[in-house]
């Protein structure tokens, strides 16, 4: 939004001499200097920023996992000690999911849900830039207990009793644990509700339930998943931390406690968990088969429902985490056959996707293979999941690597190559270039190899015996070479996230010598395609009215007599170009910020001085209310215009709006 | 918690879209009504902690008195009769404001608070009782479990409270007009909320015999 | 460059750094601990030490903020209009603040003797009178505007000052309910809270009601009930808690007790020896 | 703003005052009632612990039922929202009742 003449809120005074008198405090007006990536509350920003912070954990993650592999390479390691390196694989567990898949999956379902429904933003703007600014103060927090904490958590990411107890993990790390993940629990709970909103009540006309893209769908799914898992999960690190910091006895057997409840509350959360890590993968790749496959989905209807089915019975399987824990015989019957069952619905998913790549026109691009390399190592992840329904076998499989080759081939194979692809998709439409496709292709394949190299060797270490969580073993039981063909694994997994980032590096380089890729590279199917890349502010220049599912392929392709696919108009006939007017859009704000920021303070006063919860509790407490009493809409913004639905994009101004912000400020200065 | 009051907050967001909504019903309402479903989880799990534990006693003497057998049923009876009561002046809080009755509107909001202030007065009587009866907080897991899911419960009273008083202030200041009635109503769900779970509370957890 | 308001929230950060630096050491620290903020511990008594330490950030900070952002900058707004210094608004007068604040010293100094609570009173009225002084000082020159002014105090102000004043209404109502009911017997805490719950409520539908003779009564009524509550409070807190009997360590299944029972059982419990135990 | 006129389209169909008095009068009743199954000797039927409990259960999902649909007028308003409660409440209710199973609290 462009800065507007009229510096001042207050309207009752001589502008000349009230020359904004509130500078740091005075409403954010927009533009694109660092304060207005603070104070925004434009999805897409938001969006923007919790990949580049998704990415940034993965970084941290990634070291972390490496420290593991080099720790575990040979026999005898003492890279790290036991103590160590306790706390770097439970960090490494906990970095990957919560601040790196959870937050990435954020990323591409606050960049594109807006898009793919038509709305020109989510329903609470301001809410949204909250869950992003509470969430980084909770992965910050929950990084800072390696400088201020004595070390990370080392209980394993799933924490149980009595690890996590005080007599067994004295330092600080299981605190900075409980308190940072509630905080992120905050962050995502806000951001489902809002996202669950917006889905259900900010679609276009036309854009009923059944019309909106998988991707749509499956965040959805996921967003009520989180909506109803992390309560369960928040009484659970509430319950450990009351244990921890005021004595209370939940887990303690000796006092008559039962450890087994964290187990269950942890897992009525982690099993719905899977799947919100999992669901946003596969409906990133249910937009790019058929895109690159030119072709619809294959079985829409089955699509949306298995993946709400999957939704519905994830909340029924729990258990199978638990069979050695000593549920007893009726709990491990009935967990295992729902276990078996809810292979169903995924694998209805697989077909679909390979019946959707039959008889296409396929086209390989990076985005399709990261696709096609999903569906491929899920397969693998979904099949070795299905041995684990078998309680006899679960019993031999428990703790071991074999475990370890599992979920890494779900979540890392399906998750992560999944969200990867979906970069390659849309890089052009949020960032207006393209991402190079050699050095795309390279960063696949290295990625597949040094994947596979890595956790498939795990499998028959686990069949081997060797139990996961030991921070070294001795020569001698036949597990050397598999260790060391992980570790070096590992490290064709680091190079082809070198290859990445230098990708992103080298293409940003080269774009301005490219042609542009223009609204639609792919020849792709849903909304977010009819408008220039990168995205304009305001997103659509015109509401579009949805007529059919796949409505942006309906408007560039139509049937001729006989039902051969034709052509019927370019892009850019049907595209809209982004320079509309008279768009009103939500005004930023710092409050969002304000408030986040107590929430971490609260956390370190919990830990080592209330008198800090005093401070943060204020914080959030002034920051909740200068929100509740700042309106939605700035006055001021519209001071020109005179009516409230004037036009303040402004893609090609914002140059203008940085100067002039300069001029402000310098003239604040040299006045 | 936070996200109670949030919501309760952001209502003036509603007013984005100049088209109205897909549904035709409000975003803050519906917000809302997704939080409400996702406290019930965490109360679920509150409830059922303390349920899992109730006759859970420590070894030693200090540690075995549990808080079954100190409940004070008469005077929890009127605590939920009170709350019960504050219930009935929030709706109709929320239904003088709906006609713009303003002084109405003020007076039912002043009252529901006042009613949930002398809940949470009976709360910390009943805690303070309790633990000079013998009933520490880390004496054993069901004293932990029903300190923390009461405690639980009445911290979202005492939210409730400060932002109805928000709401008095804000109605005394004249901020809060007839067209904002459905920022009472956000509050008001949320309040009904809390008392509905004191409703659950009061059978299972202090009625239901313990044999 | 640096101005009046840098120099001086700057020069409280410094003294009250510089304060907790010293009594960090003094109470019983060593030389590293308090310059590195307790990292290698040695930092004597912590809560004082931290409350300076916060203080001194916070102004610290507030100093920056002046400097980078200039808001409301009267000496900036001088320079900018070409005249020495923009003159308040409004005359000073009308102040409740000097005789709040003088209030609260004394309560300090009636604390300082009776008890810590006391002080403790006196301490937060001091404080909040001073920030609250300070914020009317500086919005009354703020701009040349009065109404420019007021906006900008109730912008800053209003979302500390409503949850703060709501909160500490609840806070009273709770504490002083709380009290009264711990003094009461154990069926009188019933009487009690039933009764006062009845009376607002019934209070609530009279004020509700449209009818304008109800006014005063209403008025008269609140006030009434107010004065009973507080008054009740004070007298409760001052008259202490009622005598409760620890409940006898669990032997066999017993439940459903309310209080009477307790004593019938008196000679299987150990731990009641060391309470005084007579309540009829 | 389309939703405040919706809201008050709705608030017609709203209870009255004095409708809301008498449900709330209706819910003391009941809150009497289950106070009196504690005093056993009060009513002989309650001095039977499994119809104590049943009959305090039926009693509080009436009171539940009756907050939820007319204070919270879920009864008055759209069926989305009670979908949307009622989901995460039965979701509750099914996952805690099949935890509290296994660990065989009900035995």
């Amino acid at each position: 939004m462009a800065v507007t003449e009229d510096p001042l809120a207050l309207t009752t005074g001589d502008a000349a001499i009230v020359e904004r008198p509130l500078g740091v405090l005075t409403r954010p007006q927009g533009g694109n200097g660092w304060r207005d990536w603070l104070s925004t509350v434009d999805h897409k920003k938001i969006g923007i920023m919790y990949g580049v912070a998704a990415m940034f954990f993965f970084i941290v993650g990634g070291i972390e996992a490496l420290l593991i592999r080099v720790q575990l390479a040979a026999p005898n390691g003492s890279v790290l000690s036991a103590d160590i390196y306790n706390q770097v694989f439970t960090m490494h567990g906990v970095t990957m999911i919560f601040l790196f898949i959870m937050p990435l999956a954020a990323a591409f379902a606050n960049y594109l849900i807006p898009l793919q429904i038509g709305a020109r933003d989510v329903a609470f703007p301001r809410l949204n830039a909250l869950s992003f600014w509470v969430w980084i103060g909770g992965a910050i927090f929950l990084n800072s207990s390696w400088i201020v904490g004595g070390g990370g958590a080392d209980c394993g990411w799933f924490c149980y009793s009595p690890n996590s107890g005080l007599a067994f993990s004295p330092s600080h790390g299981v605190d900075f644990y409980a308190i940072g993940l509630l905080i992120t629990g905050i962050a995502s709970l806000v951001s489902s509700a809002n996202l669950i909103v917006t889905v259900l009540n900010m679609r276009a006309p036309g854009m009923t339930l059944f019309r909106m893209p998988v991707l749509t769908w499956m965040l959805l799914v996921t967003q009520f998943l989180l909506l109803f898992a992390l309560p369960v999960i928040t009484v659970a690190l509430f319950l450990l931390l009351f244990d921890r910091l005021f004595g209370a006895q939940f887990f303690n057997p000796e006092m008559g406690a039962d450890p087994l409840l964290w187990q269950h509350l942890f897992w009525i959360f982690g099993h719905p968990e899977v799947y919100i890590i999992i669901l946003p993968s596969f409906g990133i790749i249910s937009e790019i088969i058929p895109t690159f496959s030119r072709k619809p989905i294959f079985g829409y209807s089955f699509m949306v429902f298995s993946g709400i089915a999957i939704g519905f019975m994830g909340w029924g399987v729990w258990a199978h985490h638990m069979f050695v824990s000593g549920i007893g015989p009726l709990s491990v019957w009935a967990f295992s056959m729902s276990t078996m069952f809810i292979a169903v619905p995924t694998g209805v998913k697989i077909l679909n996707w390979l019946a959707t790549m039959w008889g296409g026109k396929l086209r390989f691009t990076t985005a399709m293979l990261f696709a096609v390399g999903t569906v491929a190592m899920f397969t693998i992840g979904g099949l070795s999941g299905v041995t684990h329904a078998l309680a006899p076998a679960d019993t031999q499989q428990t703790d071991t690597y074999y475990i370890i080759a599992h979920f890494h081939y779900v979540i890392f194979g399906g998750g992560v190559l999944g969200l990867m692809g979906g970069m390659y998709f849309w890089w052009p439409k949020v960032f207006g270039h393209m991402l190079n496709e050699t050095w795309g292709k390279l960063h696949f394949w290295t990625m597949l190899i040094g994947f596979n190299l890595t956790f498939g060797p795990m499998h028959i270490l686990g069949l081997q015996g060797m139990s996961r969580r030991i921070d070294t073993y001795s020569p001698g039981f036949g597990f050397e070479f598999w260790n060391l063909v992980a570790s070096i694994g590992s490290f064709v997994i680091a190079l082809s996230v070198i290859f990445f980032f230098f990708n992103v590096w080298k293409s940003r380089r080269d774009a301005p010598n490219l042609p542009a890729p223009g609204p639609d590279p792919w020849d792709a199917r849903s909304l977010e395609w009819m408008i220039p890349s990168p995205t304009p502010e305001h997103n659509f220049d015109e509401i579009p009215v949805i007529e059919s599912d796949d409505e942006w392929w309906h408007r560039k392709y139509g049937y001729d007599e006989n039902h051969n696919v034709v052509r019927v108009a370019t892009v850019e006939e049907v595209a809209q170009d982004g320079s509309a007017t008279g768009v009103h859009l939500p005004a930023p704000s710092f409050w969002p910020l304000v408030l986040a920021a107590g929430l971490p303070l609260i956390g370190y006063g919990l830990i080592f001085n209330l008198w800090l919860c005093v401070l943060g509790g204020l914080l959030t407490g002034l920051g909740m209310y200068a929100w509740a009493l700042e309106p939605v809409d700035d006055p001021d913004a519209d001071h020109d215009h005179g009516h409230d639905d004037h036009h303040d994009d402004d893609d090609d101004d914002t140059e203008g709006a940085e100067a002039e912000m300069a001029d402000v400020s310098a003239g604040d200065e040299e006045a | 918690m936070a996200t109670a009051t949030d919501a309760a907050v952001d209502t003036a967001d509603h007013g984005h879209d100049d088209h109205g909504t897909s549904t035709g019903i409000s975003n803050t309402k519906l917000a809302m009504w997704g939080f409400l479903g996702s406290e019930c989880l965490l109360f679920g799990g509150l409830i059922s902690t303390y349920l899992l534990y109730k006759t859970r006693r420590g070894p030693g003497p200090e540690n075995t008195v549990i808080p079954t057998d100190v409940f004070d049923i008469p005077f929890t009876s009127v605590s939920s009769f009170v709350l019960l009561m504050s219930s009935l002046t929030m709706v109709l809080a929320l239904s003088a404001i709906t006609r713009g009755d303003h002084p109405a509107t003020r007076a039912w909001l002043l009252t529901t608070a006042m009613l949930g202030g002398i809940f949470i007065g009976g709360q910390v009587y009943e805690f303070t009782s309790f633990i000079r009866e013998g009933v520490g907080y880390t004496h054993n897991p069901a004293s932990s479990a029903f300190y923390t899911l009461t405690g639980f419960h009445g911290v979202h009273v005492s939210l409730g409270i400060v932002m109805l008083m928000s709401l008095f202030v804000a109605s005394k200041q004249g901020k809060l007009r007839q067209e904002h009635s459905e920022t009472v109503e956000i509050v008001g769900l949320y309040w009904h909320f809390v008392d509905v779970v004191w409703i659950f509370i009061f059978t299972v957890i202090y009625l239901i015999p313990v044999d | 460059m640096f101005t009046t308001g840098f120099k001086f929230f700057f020069g409280i950060g410094v003294g009250l750094v510089t304060a907790a630096m010293l009594y960090g050491y003094t109470s019983g620290g060593n030389w590293t601990g308090p310059v590195s903020l307790g990292w290698k511990e040695g930092v004597g008594e912590h809560i004082g030490y931290g409350i300076l330490l916060l203080l001194g950030v916070v102004a610290m900070a507030i100093a920056c903020t002046l400097v980078f952002f200039r808001d409301a900058d009267p000496a900036d707004q001088a320079d900018y209009m070409g005249v020495d210094d923009i003159e308040p608004t409004q005359p000073v007068t009308g102040s409740f603040w000097p005789v709040v604040g003088a209030f609260g010293a004394a309560t300090m100094a009636v604390g300082l003797v009776l008890n810590t609570a006391v002080f403790i009173t006196g301490l937060v009225i001091v404080g909040v009178v001073a920030i609250e002084w300070m914020m009317d000082a500086w919005s009354d020159r703020a701009t040349g505007d009065p109404e420019a002014n007021r906006a900008l105090r109730n912008r800053i102000m209003a979302p500390i000052e409503i949850p703060a004043a709501g909160a500490a209404a609840v806070a009273v109502v709770v504490l002083a309910a709380s009290r009264i009911l711990l003094n009461a017997s154990k069926n009188g805490a019933v009487v009690v809270a039933g009764v006062l719950a009845v009376v607002i409520l019934g209070i609530g539908f009279l004020a509700a009601s449209d009818k304008k003779i109800n006014r005063n009564l209403v008025a008269g009524l609140s006030v009434v009930l107010g004065v009973a509550i507080l008054g009740g409070g004070v007298w409760a807190t001052v008259d202490g808690e009622r005598e409760f009997h620890e409940h006898e360590p669990h032997g066999e299944e017993d439940h459903a007790d309310d209080g009477s029972t307790e004593d019938d059982h008196a000679d299987d419990g150990s731990t009641e020896a060391d309470h005084g135990e007579d309540e009829e | 703003m389309a939703e405040t006129t919706l809201v008050e389209e709705q608030a017609h169909d709203h209870p009255s005052d004095w409708a809301y008095v008498k449900i709330a009068l209706l819910l003391a009743a009941i809150t009497a009632v289950e106070v009196l199954t504690y005093f056993e000797s009060a009513i002989t039927v309650f001095e039977n612990n499994s119809v104590t409990i049943a009959s305090l259960m039926v009693m509080m999902v009436v009171k539940f039922y009756m907050v939820a649909m007319y204070f919270m007028h879920l009864k008055h308003d759209n069926p989305l929202f009670t979908r949307l409660f009622a989901g995460g409440l039965a979701l509750a209710v099914a996952v805690y009742v099949i935890a509290l199973s296994a660990f065989e609290f009900w035995a």
